[in-house]
């Protein structure tokens, strides 16, 4: 099993999660975070105080799915998730170890 | 006096560089109109009650306004939602001082039937000894009482249309675009609907008609000053129409032109496919709370004295709005199954809106009535009517504004009625000096609201058509996707609302 | 006439279908109690005054009460409370022109002790003519000023009632409830505590009796018709029971009111084991500024003239809310070793409750002292004995509106005393046509009070209590445990507060 | 009546034990300065305007104030800056009463020119029958509203200078301070700029003057009389320096204070390194509207009567806040790229500074030009200069109060000037009994408004820096490092602001 | 050393802190974050605009603990965090290679 | 490829992104996250009701590197993040297996 990390832009969730739907994933979990990248920032200006804000609002999304099926829901999110602009976001992939399903205290592959 | 006058004059053209310097002709200056020679003077209640009513109007705007339009929008463009009304106050005072209050206030010569004139412009010929009339004989209030009175329903109306086109327009093409509204809608709607000669001026006249007696010749010079006196009014006045507070000037003249302004400037990006829901109803709650309280100051201070008239005005409003909360709080529990916090404001403000123009004519149980239509009808028209047509009016201005405005307007024709309960039509002339209600007449009292509303619709309806046109092509209506995405705070004022 | 009512009658017929048809009988309906024939005329002033103190009392209400509460419950409550407050409002003043005014003050016929009767139901036989009496002779007021005034007293009462039950009532149960209360407890005990003759109706009376001189009949005529006059009052004012602006009739019945609903409808889930702070104490203390503010239209509108006692009203109110402040934050400080901001706007509103009745009857140095004992004593309450008992009032409504109605309920009995600076109690009747004060006697003076306080406790007690197991049964008063967990703004309203 | 006001005294000494009580010498007391014998009625217009006056001036304060300033500061400290501004309120009130206003508006003997007298501590002698003069021969209001609305002053001026060391300062100290800062700062400036003998004791002396005719006796005493009753003021009412209503009072001295106050106390932790925007403008946005609605209550009301004058001062509040508005905005969007919401409203505020001591002294044009002045300048004030000199003024109470208070200041020497537009200065000799404005002379005028600004600054600051001193020493100005960083609100109130 | 990462309701927070307390575990991170899986939503309306809002509150729990404590700590919060009802949460295991404690430079199981 | 991931205290923040960009590290994402720990809280008192709060806030910062430079970044963020008191945080390392770059479909090392 493995968890599919995803960093995108905010107003991008809706379509990556239809995407996701469309290719059998059911279930996801968002996180709202703030990225510091390529893309440039903006400046705020309070009464003279001049900010230089660099870390823009970007959602998280994190996606437990089984082995076989990694490449399809990167390719999915990847799609969806596109713009074409600095600031698109990454994708990572890490290995789980195990899965449960508190409810039903089901595990692994069964869990998600 | 001259000497000084010219000083002033001087000094308020140093100040606005050249603005409006060859339109002011000296000749036009005259007597200020609404006051009599050796006339009453003010009594401090009445000048308190007009004076306190003004800034509860001003308290409607900001924060009420501001805020019930801000809650509703997304948290990227709120701060721009609240800049927009607050600085249209800001713009608004300065040119109302400048020219607003004489092009709507003074006679207009040939013109009179539609606008003003310049005699009071830079509000020359005012100072604090000058008084203006109200709509009892002998009772007059301070002119700059009034001034500052009607200052504040000029710098809330174009504040209503920007809940039209929010989360898009551009902050140099809103500036822009109400400057010229208020200019060539605004103050000659206030001029058409509310300028008249007052009543001190026709009762002097009826009773110099009744001293004519026998002889017929004076007679007839006396009545043909009667009919001068009744004729130094706007248009829709002499047509008849009655409108208390403000229903046409104010709320189916910025309905109308949020409509038109939405249907120029477009859609918002993902309008109908992305989540839009309003960033936080708590600051639409003490928006719609503030615009309740507020709105006593527009509708009883309309009535320009602290009288039993006034305090019907108060319970009027206050019933109106209640009954309203209620309609559209149950019909849409009815309808959808829940009933909401933002269906209650939204049904409040729909109340206040429809009573505006009946809120010294109508009696309590008719302004109830008033109120329970416009919150059901407008409930429906935000809801149905809207979706079915998909124009993206963000804010409901047309839905609330210009739909319970009409049906404020109508309604007026038929709740005044003095056997429904109502106030009356007011009469000045039958017994010159007493303020008696006139006869009442269905068909007639109706056909005035409705040409009042239709000439409303269709003149602020062009009119702000063309001026939308001339904003765009000057600096241009939208910003960019990009900022819009963005959303205005950053993109337009470099600020974001919240640091939490 | 006749006919202009009959078709004003019909019209809130129509708009409120059946309700009431049955009730009123137009035989009861009389010449407006509260105006004399040839009587006084309303001064401009006056009327400014109580017009705009109605517009501050709907101001504490919306948004004011609304906050205060709304910033204490957790972020999932926030537009419940919201909108029972604003809902409350509304409702509450429908019902208020419809029958609730006339209950209150007209005349209840045989039942005059308890409740008024219908003579004035829909506001028939009123008009912008109408007047009523003020405390001072010869002074009066238009009758829908009055109106207006009374009808925001009965909004904000029940509205304080929410806040004992907050986070888990059900939205329709509070809706009939509130009916119910207001019908039931609320406009008895107004008529109970504030109907009476006026002082016009004594000083005549009064007058005849000293007219009548030496000849016995007619002395002892007159004296029967000055005992009668005297009698045509409510059952605590007939005690002598002095209230300036509604500590029996809103805080005390509106605080054993909530503390009984606390009771019925139980703790919340998770309350003592789970976290449960306030979601934005910003908001509460907005609604507390907002509540100090509103109140001088409460306390010092209660005057009804705006006069030097309206100014020793306001002065009251705002010492006596600075003092509790203090005495609170001070009190919190040494006991729990931190000042709190919580603690300053609970004690303010301490304050501004005990002051209540007795702001034009205290001095400012009594008022002071009202304020200190009151922000002392509802801090202990609303932690150590709260703690104690562990009954579940989410906001506090008996430890501070019933624990500070009565400190203020029995503390005016003690300050009006003209010996510790008091105001004095009004005698109108030693000297007909001049307000003086009468003679002071410290036990009658502080059982009279004490009365009041215990008929209201046991009134509003026994009869909130069957209302509510009356609601329970017919809609149930309480959610079910998971939209209670859900939060009863999507569970009940369908809306989020904010989406930041 | 003896008895009575010892009983009083007695009551109040044993609410604030010890405090004062050798400091009042009864053999002070003497009758109320500010009533004459036999003297005018207070009107109910008049009366109802100065009450709702001071109600607006505390809504101005909270939650006015306190918003404004709230939202600037993050979030950590939110509750600290609400919490002090709202403590502040009430311990200033309760002070106030004490001996505040005695020592503002009373005689103060020798030491008159400088500050009053304690025979009206504990509003001794004051009951509602007393009245205060008005600026218009034969105008009184009742004592106890010229007090509340005095009050109102008195709380917000202390207020106003915790935002030049938000975010830092112990709450101890703050309030230690603020009790010092009103009693030796505060209460003298008020006697030395508004305490007079008022118009009607100027008028009679004048026509004594007058009716002594050709007796060189009796006109030399009468006219001995007449300068004996016109220095019986404060010393620098007496240099003829005009404050409509608190340019140098409140203004100036509370700006000056901030800024000695922040340089004592010394920069925030990460001051100029780490980001510190503001966490809600939107709270900002209220704070600023409701300053400008509320400050309508402070400069009109400081007419004190309702008449023509107290309408031009509110229409000047509008228009000067209008125009600084504009102007911080244009001159912003020129220099940084971006029109703010910042800085509008601090423009607006920035206005409204300006305009409160010419609010009554300048006519509509002069009140454009002092906002559009102060609106620019104040901007460059608290950007550019600011920075340059790096002291941290948290929320620019000095860019602000103090450089828009002096803009004021000097400029109503200028804009009072009738040939430009202005109400002329005050002559209440030359027609006894009728207001009439006095001679203008450029220099002579310009002058005594300096010296106003200068001996305020001096005084203020000289002062406040004593107290400040005094203060660290006694409790420490400052929380610790820690606290600190963790925030005030929970180091110093235990709470957070927001639980969302 | 693993990392113990569950999603549970937001209300079962103090349950699984005393539980994980109970087994000897006293550090652990929380993030609020919004999931969508089986559990529906609601339907928010606002002026005649409905949503269907299918991501719902949820918190996010990570817990490092030394290997051989992971079943443990799994069925910890598997107990703590369960009522049975749609919705309950998942959990799921990863590894970690290294570990700091940022104070003293303390490292791996030193440094949990 | 690695992911560091770390909890800090959230006014170190501005620090440890200068550590990070001093030795080349351009990218990263950062998450508002409550701890619990050994640091103790504080304790919040409402109209008498006391609340003790042992969650405080922290920040979480994610950073994803190629292997080599992992001991740099952790030294770096380590060094940048440290007051010295309780309560400073904790540095985790975890391996990711895959990493993409959204708007370029560069994946792996070329992604970061
Ligand atoms: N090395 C990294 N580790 C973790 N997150 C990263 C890293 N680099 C970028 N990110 C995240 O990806 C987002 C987008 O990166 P950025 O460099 O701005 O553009 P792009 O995705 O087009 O390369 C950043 O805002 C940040 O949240
Ligand atoms: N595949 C998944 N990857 C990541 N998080 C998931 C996944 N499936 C579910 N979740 C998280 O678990 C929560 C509960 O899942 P849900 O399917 O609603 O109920 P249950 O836990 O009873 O199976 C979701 O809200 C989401 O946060
Ligand atoms: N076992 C753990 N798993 C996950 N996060 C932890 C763990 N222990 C501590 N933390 C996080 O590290 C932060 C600091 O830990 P704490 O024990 O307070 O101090 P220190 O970092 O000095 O050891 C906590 O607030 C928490 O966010």
């Amino acid at each position: 099993m493995k968890i599919v990390m995803a960093i995108i832009k905010p107003f991008k969730l809706e379509e990556v999660r239809d995407a996701l739907t469309g290719i059998g994933v059911h279930g996801l979990t968002v996180t709202e975070v703030k990225g510091y990248g390529r893309q440039k920032g903006h400046t705020e200006i309070y009464r003279g105080a001049e900010y230089a804000v660099s870390f823009l609002p970007k959602l998280k999304i994190e996606v437990a799915v089984a082995g076989p099926d990694v490449d399809k829901v990167v390719a999915a999110i990847a799609g969806a998730a596109k713009t074409g602009q600095i600031g698109d976001g990454k994708i990572f992939v890490t290995s789980i170890e195990h899965a449960v399903r508190i409810r039903t205290g089901e595990t692994d592959v069964d869990a998600l | 006096m001259m000497r000084s006058s010219l000083y002033r004059w001087g000094l308020g053209a140093l100040a606005l560089a050249g603005l409006a310097a060859a339109v002011i002709d000296p000749a036009l200056a005259q007597a200020p109109a609404a006051a009599a020679p050796a006339a009453p003077k003010p009594n401090a209640g009445d000048t308190a009650f007009v004076l306190i009513s003004a800034y509860l109007v001003l308290l409607m705007t900001i924060p009420g306004l501001a805020l019930f339009y801000g809650g509703l929008v997304r948290t990227k463009n709120m701060l721009s939602v609240l800049t927009q009304v607050f600085v249209i106050v800001a713009v608004v005072s300065i040119i109302y001082v400048i020219y607003g209050y004489s092009l709507s206030f003074t006679s207009g010569g040939g013109l009179n039937a539609f606008t003003g004139g310049f005699s009071k412009a830079f509000l020359m010929n005012v100072d604090p000894t000058k008084t203006a009339a109200t709509f009892s004989n002998g009772v007059v209030i301070p002119e700059y009482a009034y001034i500052i009175f009607q200052m504040t329903f000029a710098c809330i109306t174009p504040a209503l249309i920007v809940g039209a086109f929010a989360e898009r327009v551009k902050f140099s093409a809103l500036l822009l675009f109400v400057v010229l509204w208020v200019t060539f809608i605004y103050f000659p709607m206030a001029h058409m609907v509310w300028y008249w000669a007052g009543p001190d001026a026709i009762a002097d006249a009826a009773k110099a008609v009744a001293a004519a007696g026998s002889d017929a010749a004076a007679k007839a010079a006396a009545e043909a000053k009667l009919a001068e006196v009744k004729a130094d009014a706007g248009l829709l006045f002499q047509w008849g129409a009655l409108d208390f507070a403000g229903g046409t000037v104010v709320h189916i003249s910025a309905g109308i032109a949020g409509l038109v302004g939405c249907l120029v400037i477009g859609k918002r990006i993902g309008y109908g496919k992305e989540l839009m829901p309003p960033h936080s109803l708590v600051m639409t709650l003490i928006g719609a709370a503030l615009l309740w309280v507020g709105w006593f100051g527009f509708n009883a201070g309309s009535n320009l004295e602290a009288n039993g008239t006034a305090a019907l005005a108060a319970i009027n409003t206050f019933v109106a709005t209640g009954a309203a909360t209620l309609a559209w709080l149950f019909v849409e529990w009815a309808a959808k199954g829940k009933p909401s916090l933002l269906g209650a404001a939204s049904g409040a403000v729909a109340g206040l809106v429809a009573v505006t123009p009946a809120a010294g004519f109508a009696g309590p149980m008719g302004a109830i009535i008033l109120g329970l239509v416009s919150g059901g009808v407008c409930f429906i028209f935000c809801s149905t009517v809207k979706n079915a047509f998909g124009y993206d009016d963000t804010l409901d201005v047309f839905g609330i504004h210009c739909v319970g405005g009409i049906i404020g307007a109508l309604g007026t024709g038929i709740v005044v009625n003095v056997a429904l309960g109502g106030a009356g039509i007011p009469d000045y002339e039958t017994k010159p000096g007493e303020l008696v209600a006139g006869a009442y007449e269905f068909i007639p009292a109706l056909w005035a609201q409705a040409k009042a509303v239709l000439f409303t619709l269709a003149f602020s309806g062009i009119g702000s058509f063309i001026l939308f046109k001339i904003v765009d092509v000057v600096v241009g209506l939208r910003v960019t996707a990009d900022r819009e995405r963005e959303g205005l705070d950053l993109a337009e004022h470099g600020e974001r609302a919240y640091n939490l």
